[in-house]
């Protein structure tokens, strides 16, 4: 049973990472994206190509599949600049369903269908990370989410951060003001990719093995609900978005009925959920916190005139 | 955040102690669990059901028959929705959790290869009833498979058609999907290696039901025969389409085309269609019982990958209840290393499919059968061995 | 020289005219009021001088140099600042918050913060003293407007004429040498439209150049030093208030015939 | 007060914690023009979209023509003694409204947006001669019938959106804002406008107009919200009199 | 290019498969445009009803005839149980926007659409949980035997999908701009409060707008089993992809909605041959073409591209 939480909670800080991303891209600067899988799916095949056929270091490789993800990521924040609202959400879905297209295609590289196997495990100073051995796996991927946590939460504190959520309230009063949004928006974009890209990395080395069916819309769905259903624009409500929806969809196995009620019944319950949450909360569980910089500011100055 | 983090600290502390102790003993009044890992939802749904239902048959079966020293055997089916990510919590809960001696599972070769190590290291006996790639057996000793690895069935089929059917030039239409492309991948180049020609490599996406446009082309390349490795709700598409489009070639298949869905799907259609399987005792009263059996408890027939999942199934209780033995307490031990080598011993064992011979990697050593579909049932035509680089045609 | 110029500027919709061959001169420290019927193209000859619409030809001059290719942005740093006919304040932010947006590039001083990135993650010195400058000085807008007291105040709570305040104080912030005004005074009582006026004047006082777009004629005749009347996108007068209100064809076109 | 065609009695209204409207009374009697003046933010449109439906009361009743067509309890909380009919049902009663900001239908040309004007008539022969009727009234939109609304300018966005709101043959026709972004030569045109259809067509209009003067100077009887209050309620000649009003409302 | 390489009956059979798959992509599109004229969300749930109405026709095809006998009573019960899918499709809509959408109206915009997200995932699955899993054959009501002209196949099948397609759309484009009530869908879907006060009851039009977009899709669902099976997912990807092709038309235009759908079945079939590359990468053609499309022209292909008013 241990181990099987200890999974979940590998699980529930892999979708964090990511979620964090997303955060960023929808919650704090309003732009709709349906391509998370998409990212993660980049990242986690970056890190297995860079690891199995170029012998890379698992660190070595998620930098690089997180650089890989956030060049993606600039790819896609490029349509951002013209397209808005619903348009920009078509435009990443059909992103992310060229990324699937092209990892089932490519043989030579991505393996195809077969997925890619045997992706070794970090190397920390020596120190071996398995992925029977699940403590560490755990320590590890929650220091990443705590990383990305306090990377996300630098951002939207600063002036970037509120520039993002000026861009978000109105795009044109955001220009008008000197705000060069398009840097934003793609910044927005790449940033939330490249934490994608670490999550996808993570994912890779802890499965041991990537196959494409794994990347596909309802991943980049279930990523949106994290955000939406913990609430939008607040860091903290996204990482216990991802502890509700992954520990939702294991109920069944956690309380040891998944043998006995039918799997098409757990989905169903996970919809109904879905659809309960979203009639009676539908501003999340926590709901967007609103940062007042003002206070923020304050605070800082005061240290500073210390 | 931080508040957080102590709450998930301490849940896991918590969990660590109540369930600290691993054990292979089955309390008395408790069941020998098995496992069962398979897609139950999405597009293969249906493949995971038929499978599942045919464990649970053997169980039945087993229990029936008295058990292991009175100990009733009870499976556990989890579904992975064919994939990865959702296949390793399934495996997990199943060793983790339910502590599984053995997994029937899983379904797909991309998913059986991300499993294998977890099940390896958790040293429970896994048999996979339709996972076909070359490389599964490799990935451990407690990993073995009851079908026959793509390989084998496609170098078969490729000398066959060469040699046997003396077909010249092939057409191939497969799914991106990890069965589909790997048949057609060993299938073409055996083919090739044989003289043949392939004079059109199509593929489709998992999930499209219209191939309309690769038959158009594949008819514009004017094959002598057409090869479709692939699924049954697929085959049943392409095989209507072609009629449509006036394609007039010979229609190939592999074990795929077994379930007898297609019979339904396809209808007169499937007639004349040959495909490789598994070759099987055509009278076997095993394999008459199991399918009246199933029909009984299931209303459906079972499908070819069905009759390794019961077979696996039977392998590996019958391996518990040679090695388990009565301990302390009325309560069952059960020696995981020992099930092991019981089940790898296996030899010529009387199966529902056939003949199962596991090779010294855990492979099935299989003789293949060359079957068509007449007036809505299968026949067997013939059966081969690989013997080298000759195929040898078993009377 | 004017401060602000524009040449044969020209915006098309489709085969509609919505600016046709404008020339208009802006002189610095001066207010010049922009008149006109509806659909005259007023807001479009905004748009297309501060960027947020590019014209179909001609060119706008700003300080001698051409401003017509940048976008909007380039064209608020460089010293343009504007307003919006609907308000379009940031909402859901504070007061204080959208007073800070207004300050947001001009905090961005290349040659204190060095290795922005590194000290942005880490939070370090240097990019405080900047949130400080950026502190301080949204105070001084603030200040200059009173509405220091609801610096809390989510933007949507305040009262409307507050709302239009505010969006002034944040063009402020940016520091521009111009500032264009759209209907500052819509929606506006007389009252508020009469201490409108003493602000508009007051900003004029601080050094900035003021363009206004308005159809409250009380406050266009008693503050612009110059008054350009549009009609269907072409300039049909220009010139001091007494001169536009006598003119026939603005007679004609937009002010009808006054009972005042 | 049998003369009475519309009452508001204690009419309140809440966004949220913030109440809009503090207790209403307004009265209105067939025939006139009635016009409410009030700073942006008083609770002008509000009053008007209470009305017809499209702001649910929290407190009071509405009676148009002696039926409540909008009706609370004293206790908000007691969902037995509330009666609420729907937009679509108060429309059929005989009110129609010309929403601020216009509200015409831009992807729809001028004479769609007038036969949705008529949506509640079923008969074609009828909708054909009222429209022949509007194009009297409004020579511009005659020449503009086949082109998209949208594309119309303010002005004759103002005199469709009025011109629609007639189509149903309303008694009571409700105006927010009729001369709101309009040049002053146009305000003046749909100021004549307004007068004409009280006089022509028999309709009683209620106005709702930041442009206080204009209003007044039309209208028979006015009424002046602050912050959700009526602070005055007398002839409008007698509210251009009133030094409170000059100061405040007037400019002067 | 490979195009010209082709020779042209081939061509002309890529044609037609593809108008055949573009017709069907266009019913399924002018659901999800209607509803998203209306309320200005995506309906992804759309897939689902359409999946549901194919069962529906199903089992009443099966429970009044037996498709083997042939005759022209096979004709009318297909008539029969097509009109009966598309009541029980229709009804099913609007259910599905009084229980799951109408009480989030007024709430933050991603809300309906995770709202139809759950309500997606509760209806496939309980189709799983209660036809199976398995793909069911959908027998045709007519002989379709392959015609053949000049080395160029045509079912009547493929005939009658295009057919029923050309009048569902222009019976729809006609009840749209014609109709009394059509006109009342257009107001609504431009201005809701101001529909409202023209005397059109709003939700009645919403309900109205599901029940003819659900009733589309039954017929889309039903002559996607003929030519395709039946199975619980078979509304998920034709309808991302109608959804698509739906935007790129111009979403809200219901021109659009068929034009996009045309087109999206035209680019699969076309777009790999004439690159000449793998049939697997027709995803990747089309929908790079479509994303293209939308950046040349954001609003899609039918709509005028309209500035936000400053």
């Amino acid at each position: 049973m241990l181990n099987f939480i200890l999974l979940i909670f590998i699980y529930i800080g892999i979708y964090a990472i990511s979620a964090l991303g997303l955060n960023l891209i929808v919650g704090y600067t309003g732009l709709l994206s349906l391509c998370q899988a998409a990212f993660l799916g980049i990242g986690a095949y970056s890190a297995a190509v860079l690891m199995t056929a170029f012998h890379f270091g698992f660190w070595e490789a998620m930098l690089i599949s997180g650089i890989i993800t956030a060049l993606c990521g600039m790819l896609i924040g490029i349509p951002t600049l013209r397209l808005k609202g619903d348009y920009l959400a078509i435009a990443t879905l059909g992103f992310g369903e060229i990324v699937r297209n092209i990892i089932v295609n490519w043989d030579s590289v991505t393996k195809g269908p077969m997925g890619i196997n045997g992706i070794p495990g970090p190397n920390l100073f020596g120190f071996m990370f398995s992925s029977m051995d699940k403590i560490s796996w755990v320590i590890l991927i929650w220091v990443i989410v705590g990383i990305s946590y306090y990377f996300v939460r630098r951002i939207v504190r600063s002036r970037v951060g509120r520039a993002l959520e000026a861009i978000r309230e109105d795009e044109i009063a955001a220009s008008a003001m000197g705000i060069n949004t398009a840097k934003y928006k793609i910044g927005a974009f790449t940033t939330g990719a490249f934490l994608a890209g670490i999550a996808g990395s993570l994912f890779a080395s802890y499965n041991q093995s990537v196959a494409p069916l794994t990347f596909d819309f309802m991943m980049s769905i279930m990523i949106l609900c994290m955000v939406v259903l913990g609430g939008l624009g607040n860091n903290y409500a996204t990482v216990a978005g991802a502890i509700i929806i992954v520990i939702t969809s294991e109920i069944p196995r956690l309380f040891g009925i998944s043998h006995i009620i039918p799997p098409q019944l757990n989905q169903v319950i996970f919809g109904l959920i879905l659809v309960l949450m979203m009639i009676y909360r539908p501003q999340g569980i926590i709901g967007r916190v609103k940062l007042n910089y003002a206070k923020i500011l304050k605070k800082e100055i005061l240290h500073l005139e210390k | 955040m931080k508040k957080l983090l102590s709450v998930l600290i301490s849940l896991m502390l918590l969990f660590a102690l109540a369930c600290g102790k691993e054990s292979d003993v089955v309390k008395s009044g408790e069941t020998i669990k098995i496992g069962f890992l398979g897609p139950m939802t999405g597009d293969a749904g249906n493949y995971g059901k038929l499978m599942s239902q045919a464990v649970k048959v053997a169980v039945e079966e087993f229990n029936a028959a008295g058990g292991a020293e009175g100990f009733n055997a009870e499976v556990l089916v989890e579904d992975t929705e064919g994939k990865v990510e959702k296949a390793n919590p399934a495996i997990e809960k199943l060793a983790g959790v339910d502590k599984v001696f053995g997994i029937v599972g899983s379904v797909f070769s991309s998913v059986s290869l991300a499993v294998a190590p977890k099940a390896e290291a958790s040293k429970i006996v896994m048999i996979s009833p339709s996972s076909t790639h070359k490389d599964l057996p490799e990935k451990g000793k407690f990993i073995f498979r009851d079908v026959m690895s793509d390989a084998l069935q496609a170098i078969v089929f490729g000398k066959y058609l060469a040699k046997v059917e003396n077909v010249k030039t092939v057409a191939i239409l497969y799914i991106k999907n990890d069965y589909s492309q790997g048949l057609a991948m060993d299938f073409k180049a055996q083919f090739e290696k044989e003289g043949g020609k392939v004079v059109a490599v199509e593929t489709a996406l998992q999930g499209d039901k219209d191939f309309k446009t690769q038959l158009t082309k594949i008819k514009g390349a004017n094959p002598e025969a057409i090869y479709f490795p692939n699924y049954v709700a697929e085959i049943a598409q392409m095989l209507e389409q072609s009629k449509q489009l006036g394609i007039k070639a010979k229609f190939y298949s592999a074990d795929g085309f077994s379930n007898p869905q297609i019979l339904e799907l396809a209808g007169d259609l499937a007639n004349g269609v040959i495909y490789t399987q598994a070759a099987e005792q055509p009278t076997s009263q095993k394999r008459k019982d199991f399918e009246a059996k199933y029909l009984a408890k299931w209303g459906e027939k079972p499908d070819a990958f069905s009759l390794n999942a019961y077979d696996g199934a039977l392998i590996m209780l019958n391996a518990i209840k040679a090695t388990s033995s009565k301990a302390m307490g009325g309560n069952l031990k059960i020696d995981r290393d020992k099930v092991r080598d019981f089940v790898a011993k296996t030899k010529d064992y009387d199966g529902a499919s056939g003949k199962i011979t596991f090779t010294a990697n855990g492979d099935l050593v299989a003789n293949i059968g060359i079957y068509t579909a007449e007036n809505r049932k299968f026949k067997q035509l013939k059966m081969f061995k690989l013997d080298g680089e000759n195929l040898v045609e078993i009377k | 020289m004017p401060l602000l110029y524009t040449q044969s500027l020209r915006r098309e919709f489709g085969g509609v005219v919505a600016v046709s061959d404008v020339d208009i001169e802006i002189f610095k420290n001066s207010i010049t009021g922009l008149i006109g019927p509806n659909g005259a193209g007023k807001t479009t000859l905004f748009n297309t001088i501060t960027g947020l619409d590019y014209p179909t030809s001609g060119f706008v001059f700003f300080k001698g140099e051409d401003i017509t290719p940048l976008p909007a942005y380039k064209i608020t740093r460089s010293g343009i600042a504007r307003t919006f006919q609907n308000i379009r304040l940031f909402k859901e932010m504070t007061v204080f918050e959208n007073v800070m947006i207004g300050r947001h590039f001009r905090a961005n001083h290349p040659h204190i913060v060095k290795n922005r990135l590194i000290n942005f993650i880490l939070g370090r010195i240097f990019v405080k003293q900047e949130e400080y400058d950026i502190y301080e000085s949204s105070i001084k807008w603030l200040d200059f407007f009173g509405l220091l007291d609801f610096r809390d105040e989510y933007a949507k709570n305040l009262p409307y004429g507050k709302q239009r305040e505010l969006e002034i104080a944040r063009a402020l912030a940016t520091e521009p040498e111009v500032l264009f005004l759209d209907e500052p005074a819509a929606g506006m009582n007389p009252q508020e439209t009469d201490e409108l006026m003493v602000t508009i004047k007051r900003i004029r006082d601080l050094g900035i150049t003021v363009v206004l777009i308005e159809h409250d004629m009380k406050l266009v005749m008693n503050i612009c030093d110059k008054i350009i009347v549009l009609n269907y996108g072409r300039k049909i007068a220009e010139g001091t208030p007494a001169q536009v209100q006598n003119n026939k064809e603005v007679i004609e076109a937009y002010l009808g015939k006054t009972d005042e | 007060m049998s003369n009475a065609i519309l009452e508001l009695k204690n009419v309140h209204v809440s966004y949220g914690n913030i109440e809009a409207l503090k207790g209403v009374n307004v009265t209105i009697n067939a025939g006139q023009i009635v016009c409410l003046i009030g700073a942006n933010g008083a609770g002008k449109s509000t009053l008007l979209k209470s009305i017809v439906g499209l702001e649910p009361l929290t407190r009071g009743e509405v009676v148009f023509n002696g039926e409540r067509i909008t009706y609370t309890g004293g206790d908000s909380s007691a969902k037995k003694d509330r009666v609420f009919h729907s937009t679509d049902r108060i429309i059929s009663r005989g009110i129609s409204m010309a929403p601020e900001g216009r509200g015409i239908f831009p992807e729809m040309t001028v004479l769609e947006n007038l036969e949705m004007g008529a949506f509640m008539i079923k008969d074609k022969a009828l909708i054909k001669t009222r429209i022949e009727e509007k194009y009297e009234m409004f020579e511009i939109l005659k020449d503009r019938r086949k082109q998209l609304a949208g594309s119309l300018s303010g002005g004759e966005q103002q005199m469709l959106s009025i011109a629609r709101a007639l189509m149903s043959a309303p008694r009571l026709l409700l105006l927010d804002e009729p001369a709101l972004g309009l040049a002053p030569i146009i305000i003046q045109n749909i100021f004549q406008t307004i007068s004409k259809i009280s006089r022509e067509d028999k309709v009683t209009i209620f106005l709702v107009e930041q442009n206080a003067k204009m209003a007044l100077s039309i209208s028979d009887k006015g009424y002046v919200l602050e912050t959700g209050n009526i602070v005055l309620e007398d002839d409008s000649k007698n509210l251009l009199e009133n030094p409170k009003v000059k100061a405040a409302y007037l400019g002067e | 290019m490979n195009l010209f390489n082709i020779p042209h009956n081939e061509l002309l059979q890529h044609l037609l498969n593809g108008l055949t798959l573009g017709a069907i992509y266009s019913l399924i599109a002018l659901g999800y445009t209607m509803v998203y004229g209306i309320l200005k969300f995506i309906n992804f749930a759309h897939g689902e009803i359409l999946m549901l109405g194919a069962y529906a026709g199903y089992y009443v095809y099966y429970l009044i005839c037996d498709p083997s006998q042939g005759g022209s009573f096979v004709i009318f019960a297909f008539i029969i149980s097509l009109l009966t899918a598309m009541v029980i499709s229709a009804s099913l809509g609007v259910f599905i926007e009084r229980v799951a959408y109408r009480p989030l109206r007024k709430a933050p915009r991603l809300a309906p659409l995770l709202s139809a997200i759950g309500v997606s995932i509760i209806l496939m699955n309980l189709a799983a949980l209660f036809f199976g899993t398995k793909s069911r054959k959908f027998d045709y009501p007519i002989d379709n035997t392959t015609i053949q002209l000049d080395g160029t196949s045509i079912t009547p099948n493929q005939i009658m999908i295009l057919a029923v397609g050309l009048i569902m759309m222009t019976a729809l484009k006609l009840f749209i701009d014609k109709s009394r009530l059509g006109k009342a869908m257009r107001a609504t879907s431009q201005n809701q409060s101001v529909a409202a006060l023209m005397g059109i009851n709003v939700n009645f039009i919403i309900s109205l707008t599901f029940a003819i977009g659900s009733a589309l899709a039954a017929v889309a669902g039903i002559m996607m089993s003929l030519e395709f099976k039946l199975y619980p997912t078979m509304g998920q990807m034709a309808g991302l992809k109608a959804f698509i092709a739906a935007v790129v038309g111009g979403i809200g235009n219901i021109s659009g909605a068929m034009l996009g759908g045309i087109l999206l079945g035209l680019l699969e079939t076309f777009g790999v041959v004439i690159l000449g590359i793998p049939q697997g990468l027709k995803d990747t053609i089309a929908f790079s073409v479509l994303i293209i499309i939308l950046l040349v022209k954001p609003s899609g292909l039918l709509i005028k591209n309209i500035r936000e008013k400053v």
